[in-house]
C-alpha cells in the first residue's frame, strides 16, 4: 500500500497516452487526454493524504485535530476547473474539424507537414 | 511514421517515461506520511486567523486567492474562445433557427418527463446554490456550486428543450455573469489595492466562526466564482447545443 | 494607493478591462474597443518599465493577501521581480501593442473576441514572467495556453488551422501535465510552492530520483512551449496556421517565457542541490541546443511557406538561446536575455511584414509571390533590413547578444559553439533573405515540387487594400528600430549582466524572498564587446546572402555539382520532413521519447 | 480504511484503463461518466470531500453531457 497510489498515479499518466497515440477518433484522443489529467489528481490528493486524519474541515471537529493537507486538494479543484476547459476547448475545434472535413480519424486529418 | 512504429516507438519511450516517473515517486514519503509544512501551518492557524472551517476554502479564497484569480480567467478565456472558434460564419448560410417554431420542443417529450426533468433542475439548482454559499464552512464552494448550477440548467434543456434552456438562462445574462464574476474579482482585488491594503487582502470584519457570514471577504470571493462558474459553463454548454441545432436543419430540409 | 501597489497591476489591469470588454461590448463601437485595449496594452508596458528600473537595484518582492512568510514558510503567493522577468513582460506588451495597431483593419467579423483574448493573453504572460510560486507558474502556463490555442483556430474554415491548433492544444496540455506530475514530486518532498523556500529546502540534502525525475519533468514539460527538439513539432503547425498578428505574440515572446519558466525554475529551485553537477549537466544542455538549431535552420531553409518559415527559424533560434543559458554563467544568460529581447523585435516584424503580404496577395508561398513583391518596395526595404538583423548583423541587438554568448562558450572551452551560432544565424537569414530576393526582385525560378502547402489563404482583412494602410507598415518599422537601439544603447549589456548575475544566484533569490533582506551583490565587471564578436557576425550575416543568392541562383552552378549535393542532401532532408508529419500521434510519442532520453541522460551523468 | 482505499485506487486504476481502450466514443463517455463516479469515491476516501463534489459535477456530469453533445453534432455524417 506504501506506493500503490503513486504507481497507480504513473499507471494512468501512461494508459491515457496510449490511448491518444493509438486513437482513431479525435473524441476519443480528448477524453483520453482527461485521462492524463486525472493521474495528476490522484497523484495531487495521495501525496497530500495522512493516515488517520480526517477532511480538513473544523466545523464539526475542533481545530487542531489531525488533518490532511488542504493545500493540494486546493490545487486539485483548480486543476480540474482548467481541465474542463481545455477539453471544451479541443472539442470546439474537433466539431469545427468535422464540419469541414466530415471526419474525425486523425489519420486523414493533418496539419501542415514537411 | 508507420502505426507499427509509432507503437513500437512509444513502448520504449513509455518504458524510460515510466522508469523515470517511478523513480521520482521512490522518493516520496510513503503514502500517508504527509510531512507538511505547507498545509500544517494552514490548518493550524487558518481558523483563528480567518474565521473559517473549511481549509480548502481558505486557500482557494484567501492564502491563495491569486491562484484562483487565474483560474477564473481561464474559464473566461475559454469561453470567449469557444464564442470565437465556434461561431457563425459568413459562407455558411443561416437560416432561422428551427426550435424558434413553438410546437417542435413540446412533442418530443412526455409531460411526466418534463415534470421530472424540471423538479429534478429545481432541486439541483437548490442543492448547487446551497454549496455556493457554505463555501467557508462545509465542502463545497463556487466552482462545485457553479458547476452544479450550470449542470441544472443543462437539465433544463434535457427535460423541455433548447427554447427553455435558452429562457432560463438569456445569453446576455449570462454573458453577463461570466464577465462580472470574472472582472468582479479583479476588482475586489482593486478595491484593497485602493483601500492601502495587499492585492486580494482579506480587509473586511470576519465575523463569529461558523456564520455565514464570517470570514471576511472570503464568501464575497466565493460568490463571485459561483457567478463565474456557472455563466461559464451554462456559456459552454450553450456554444454546443448551438452546434447541435444545424445539422438537424440539413437532415430536415 | 502608493507606488509599493504597483506589481499588480500588469496582470490585473488587462484582465479587468478584458472582462470589462465582453461585459459592455454591445454599446461599444468597435474603434472605442480598439483604443481601450491599445491603451491597455501601453499602460502595461509603462508598468513594465518602471518595474523594470526599479528592480535594477534589488528584486522586488510582493506578497497577494498580506500574507508575509513566517519563520521561512510561505504562506501565499509572491511575485517576484527581477530585470529578466519585468523585461520578457515588457516585451511581451510592446508586441502586443504593435500586434494591436497592427490590427486596426483585421478581425471585422469577430469584433470583440480578439481584443479580449489578446489582453488575457497578454495578463497571462505578465503573470507567468512575474511570479515567484511554481503552481502561479502553472495557473498562468495555462491561461495563456487557453488564450493561445484559441486564437492559433481563429480561421475555423481551414483544416490546417483547426488541426494545427488542435496539435497544439494537446502537446502543450501533456507537457502542463508534466510540470505538475513534477510540481507534485516536489511539493511531496518540502511542502511548498513558494521558489525560493523548494530551493532551500531542496538543498539540505543530496540530489536523488526524486529531484531528478522533478527537474526533468518540469523542463521537458516547459520545453514543449519552448519548442526544443524533440519537443518542437506543434510549433510550425500552429505558427503557419494563427493570424500573423498572433505569431508576432508566439514568436516573438511565448515560446522564449518557456524557456525561461525552466531557467527560472533552475536557478531557485534545482541550482543548489545541483551545484555540484554543473559541468555535467553542460555538455547535455549544449547538444540539445545544438540539435534544435539545426533541425529548426534547416527545416526553416527548406519551407517555401513564408510563415512556416519563420516559424522554424524560431525553433533555430530557441537552440541558440539553450545554448547561451547552458554555460550556466552570467555572461551567457546575458547574452541570451539580449538576444531574446532583439531577436522578438525583429521576428514580430517580420511576421506583421509577412501579414502585409498575405493581405496584398492572400498568399505567403515564396513561389507564388515571386516578383510580385516589386509593387510594395518600402515593405522590400522593411523586409531585408528584418531579414539582416535576423542574422545578427551588427549594430542590432542580435549581434551584441550572440557575441555575448560565443564569449561565454569560449571562456568555458566550447569553440564549437561560435559554429552552431554561424549556421543558425546563416541558415534563417539566408532563408528569409532568399524570400526577400525572390518575392521583392523576381530571382530565382520555381521549384518543381509539388505544391505541400494551400497556394491561397483566406485573408485576414474583409477588403484587399490598394496601398498598403500606415496602420501595418509603422509597427513593423518600430520594431525594428527598437531592435537597433537595443543593440546601440551603451549601458543595456552590462545591466543585463549584472542582472543575470542575480539570477543565477539561489542563495540571494531566496535570502531576498523569504527574509527580505538586501541581496548579496555579486562584483561582475562587465566585459567590451570584443572584436571577435564583430568579425564573426558580419561573417554569419555574409554567409547567409551566400546561402540566398546560391539558393536562388542553384541553376547557374555546375550541373555536377547540383548532383552530387542533391543526391546527399535530399534523403536526409526527407526524412526529416516525413518526421514533421502533422499528425497528433506521433508529436506526442516524440514527448515521450524526450522525457525518457533526457531522463536517461540525466540519471547516467548525475546517478 | 485501508483496504478500501486500496480497492479504489485500483478501481481507478481499472477505470483509467477503461476509458482509455474504450474504441466507440459514445460508449468511452458513459465509462468516462463512471470513471468520474470512481475519483469522486476515491478522493472521499482520501478525505477530500471539495474535490470529490468537484469532481462529481464536472468529471461526472458536466463534462460527459459536454461530450455527448458533441457527439450528436457529428454522429452519423461520416461522409467523404
Amino acid at each position: 500500500m506504501n506506493f500503490l497510489p503513486y504507481v497507480v498515479a504513473a499507471w494512468l499518466f501512461v494508459v491515457g497516452l496510449y490511448g491518444i497515440i493509438t486513437s482513431r477518433h479525435l473524441i476519443h484522443l480528448i477524453v483520453c487526454l482527461a485521462v492524463v489529467q486525472s493521474s495528476t489528481y490522484v497523484l495531487l490528493l495521495s501525496i497530500g493524504y495522512r493516515t488517520g486524519a480526517g477532511a480538513p474541515i473544523f466545523a464539526n471537529v475542533p481545530p487542531g485535530t489531525p488533518a490532511v493537507d488542504p493545500v493540494v486538494q486546493a490545487l486539485a479543484l483548480t486543476d480540474i476547473v482548467v481541465g474542463a476547459t481545455v477539453t471544451a476547448l479541443l472539442l470546439a475545434l474537433a466539431v469545427q474539424v468535422h464540419k469541414r472535413r466530415g471526419t474525425l480519424d486523425p489519420n486523414r486529418l493533418r496539419s501542415m507537414r514537411g | 511514421m508507420s502505426e507499427r512504429g509509432r507503437l513500437l516507438l512509444f513502448v520504449a519511450g513509455a518504458a524510460g517515461f515510466a522508469a523515470l516517473l517511478l523513480w521520482g515517486l521512490a522518493g516520496l514519503p510513503a503514502f500517508g506520511d504527509y510531512r507538511g509544512p505547507y498545509g500544517d501551518v494552514i490548518n493550524a492557524s487558518a481558523v483563528a486567523q480567518r474565521h473559517l472551517t473549511n481549509m480548502a476554502s481558505a486557500i482557494n479564497f484567501d492564502y491563495r486567492g491569486f491562484d484562483t484569480l487565474g483560474e477564473e480567467y481561464i474559464l473566461f478565456t475559454a469561453v470567449t474562445g469557444l464564442a470565437l472558434l465556434l461561431r457563425e460564419i459568413r459562407s455558411e448560410i443561416e437560416e432561422a433557427p428551427r426550435d424558434a417554431s413553438p410546437n417542435r420542443d413540446a412533442s418530443d417529450r412526455s409531460d411526466a418527463l418534463r415534470w421530472f426533468g424540471l423538479m429534478l433542475a429545481g432541486f439541483t439548482n437548490l442543492f448547487g446554490l446551497y454549496v455556493v454559499i457554505h463555501a467557508h464552512l462545509t465542502p463545497g464552494g463556487g466552482f462545485q456550486g457553479g458547476a452544479i448550477l450550470g449542470t441544472a440548467c443543462l437539465l433544463v434543456y434535457l427535460a423541455i428543450g433548447y427554447r427553455a434552456f435558452r429562457t432560463v438562462s438569456p445569453k446576455v445574462l449570462m454573458d453577463f455573469a461570466d464577465a462580472t464574476g470574472a472582472g468582479g474579482y479583479a476588482l475586489i482585488g482593486l478595491g484593497t489595492l485602493l483601500a492601502g491594503g495587499a492585492f486580494l487582502q482579506n480587509m473586511l470584519p470576519l465575523g463569529q466562526t461558523g456564520d455565514l457570514l464570517s470570514a471576511g471577504t472570503v464568501p464575497v470571493i466565493n460568490l463571485v466564482v459561483g457567478l463565474e462558474v456557472s455563466g461559464g459553463f451554462i456559456l459552454m454548454f450553450a456554444e454546443f447545443l448551438k452546434e447541435t441545432r444545424k445539422p438537424s436543419r440539413e437532415k430536415d430540409a | 494607493m502608493s507606488i509599493n501597489a504597483l506589481p499588480p497591476l500588469p496582470v490585473v489591469l488587462p484582465l479587468s478591462v478584458a472582462a470589462l470588454l465582453i461585459a459592455t461590448a454591445p454599446r461599444l463601437p468597435r474603434r472605442v474597443i480598439d483604443l481601450l485595449a491599445i491603451a491597455t496594452a501601453l499602460a502595461v508596458a509603462i508598468l513594465c518599465a518602471l518595474l523594470l528600473v526599479r528592480s535594477l537595484d534589488g528584486p522586488i518582492v510582493y506578497w497577494f493577501g498580506g500574507w508575509l512568510p513566517r519563520d521561512g514558510i510561505a504562506l501565499g503567493i509572491s511575485f517576484v521581480i527581477d530585470p529578466f522577468g519585468a523585461g520578457l513582460a515588457l516585451l511581451a506588451s510592446v508586441l502586443v501593442v504593435a500586434s494591436l495597431i497592427f490590427t486596426w483593419h483585421y478581425f471585422d467579423e469577430v469584433g470583440v473576441l480578439f481584443p479580449v483574448l489578446t489582453l488575457t493573453f497578454l495578463g497571462a504572460m505578465a503573470g507567468f514572467s512575474l511570479t515567484g510560486d511554481l503552481f502561479n507558474l502553472f495557473v498562468f502556463f495555462e491561461l495563456m495556453s487557453v488564450a493561445a490555442f484559441a486564437l492559433t483556430g481563429y480561421k475555423i474554415e481551414e483544416e490546417e488551422a483547426l488541426m494545427g491548433a488542435f496539435n497544439f492544444g494537446v502537446t502543450n496540455s501533456i507537457g502542463a501535465f508534466l510540470v505538475l506530475t513534477g510540481i507534485g514530486l516536489l511539493y511531496g518532498r518540502t511542502g511548498a510552492l513558494n521558489l525560493a523556500q523548494m530551493g532551500r529546502t531542496l538543498a539540505s540534502a543530496p540530489a536523488d530520483g526524486l529531484v531528478i525525475g522533478a527537474l526533468v519533468l518540469i523542463s521537458t514539460g516547459f520545453a514543449v512551449k519552448a519548442a526544443l527538439v524533440p519537443f518542437h513539432f506543434w510549433l510550425a503547425d500552429a505558427h503557419a496556421v494563427a493570424p500573423t498578428p498572433v505569431c508576432v505574440l508566439f514568436s516573438g515572446v511565448m515560446v522564449e517565457l518557456g524557456l525561461y519558466a525552466v531557467l527560472r525554475v533552475y536557478w531557485t529551485v534545482f541550482a543548489g542541490v545541483l551545484a555540484a553537477h554543473e559541468d555535467r549537466l553542460r555538455p547535455l544542455l549544449l547538444a540539445a541546443g545544438s540539435l534544435t538549431v539545426l533541425v529548426g535552420g534547416v527545416m526553416c531553409f527548406a519551407q517555401a511557406h513564408l510563415k512556416r518559415l519563420l516559424a522554424f527559424s524560431t525553433i533555430s533560434h530557441m537552440g541558440v538561446f539553450l545554448m547561451g543559458t547552458a554555460c550556466l554563467t552570467a555572461d551567457g544568460l546575458a547574452g541570451t536575455g539580449l538576444y531574446v529581447l532583439a531577436h522578438g523585435l525583429v521576428k514580430g516584424g517580420l511576421f506583421l511584414a509577412a501579414g502585409i503580404l498575405l493581405n496584398r496577395f492572400e498568399s505567403v508561398d515564396e513561389n507564388v509571390l515571386r516578383g510580385r513583391g516589386k509593387l510594395l518596395p518600402a515593405v522590400g526595404v522593411l523586409f531585408t533590413l528584418g531579414a539582416l538583423g535576423l542574422s545578427g548583423l551588427p549594430p542590432f541587438g542580435t549581434w551584441t547578444g550572440k557575441a555575448l554568448i560565443e564569449d561565454a562558450a569560449a571562456d568555458l572551452g566550447f569553440h564549437g559553439v561560435s559554429v552552431i551560432l554561424f549556421l543558425s544565424s546563416a541558415l534563417t537569414g539566408g532563408a528569409v533573405l532568399r524570400v526577400c530576393g525572390a518575392v521583392f526582385l523576381g530571382w530565382g525560378h520555381k521549384e518543381n515540387e509539388e505544391g505541400k502547402t494551400p497556394k491561397y489563404q483566406e485573408k485576414e482583412t474583409k477588403k484587399k487594400y490598394t496601398r498598403t494602410p500606415l496602420v501595418m507598415i509603422v509597427p513593423v518599422g518600430v520594431l525594428f528600430l527598437l531592435a537597433l537601439l537595443a543593440g546601440l544603447w551603451p549601458t543595456l549589456k552590462s545591466e543585463t549582466v549584472r542582472a543575470a548575475a542575480r539570477f543565477e544566484n539561489p542563495q540571494g533569490y531566496a535570502d531576498g524572498v523569504l527574509e527580505g533582506s538586501a541581496e548579496t551583490l555579486l562584483a561582475v565587471g562587465p566585459k567590451q564587446p570584443p572584436p571577435s564578436g564583430f568579425l564573426s557576425s558580419v561573417t554569419a550575416t555574409a554567409g547567409a546572402v551566400v546561402l540566398a543568392l546560391t539558393a536562388l541562383f542553384v541553376r547557374r552552378l555546375p550541373q555536377s555539382l547540383r548532383r552530387n549535393a542533391w543526391r546527399v542532401g535530399h534523403p536526409a532532408l526527407a526524412v526529416l520532413r516525413t518526421l514533421h508529419s502533422g499528425y497528433v500521434g506521433d508529436y506526442v510519442v516524440w514527448i515521450i521519447v524526450g522525457v525518457a532520453m533526457l531522463g536517461g541522460l540525466c540519471a547516467w551523468r548525475f546517478g | 480504511m485501508i483496504a478500501l482505499q486500496a480497492m479504489a485506487f485500483l478501481l481507478v486504476a481499472a477505470g483509467g484503463t477503461a476509458v482509455a481502450l474504450t474504441r466507440d466514443p459514445t460508449r468511452q463517455v458513459l465509462v468516462l461518466a463512471l470513471y468520474g463516479l470512481l475519483l469522486s469515491v476515491l478522493f472521499v476516501l482520501l478525505q477530500a470531500p471539495d474535490v470529490a463534489l468537484s469532481e462529481l459535477a464536472v468529471g461526472s456530469a458536466a463534462l460527459p453531457l459536454i461530450l455527448l453533445v458533441a457527439l450528436a453534432k457529428v454522429r452519423g455524417r461520416e461522409h467523404e
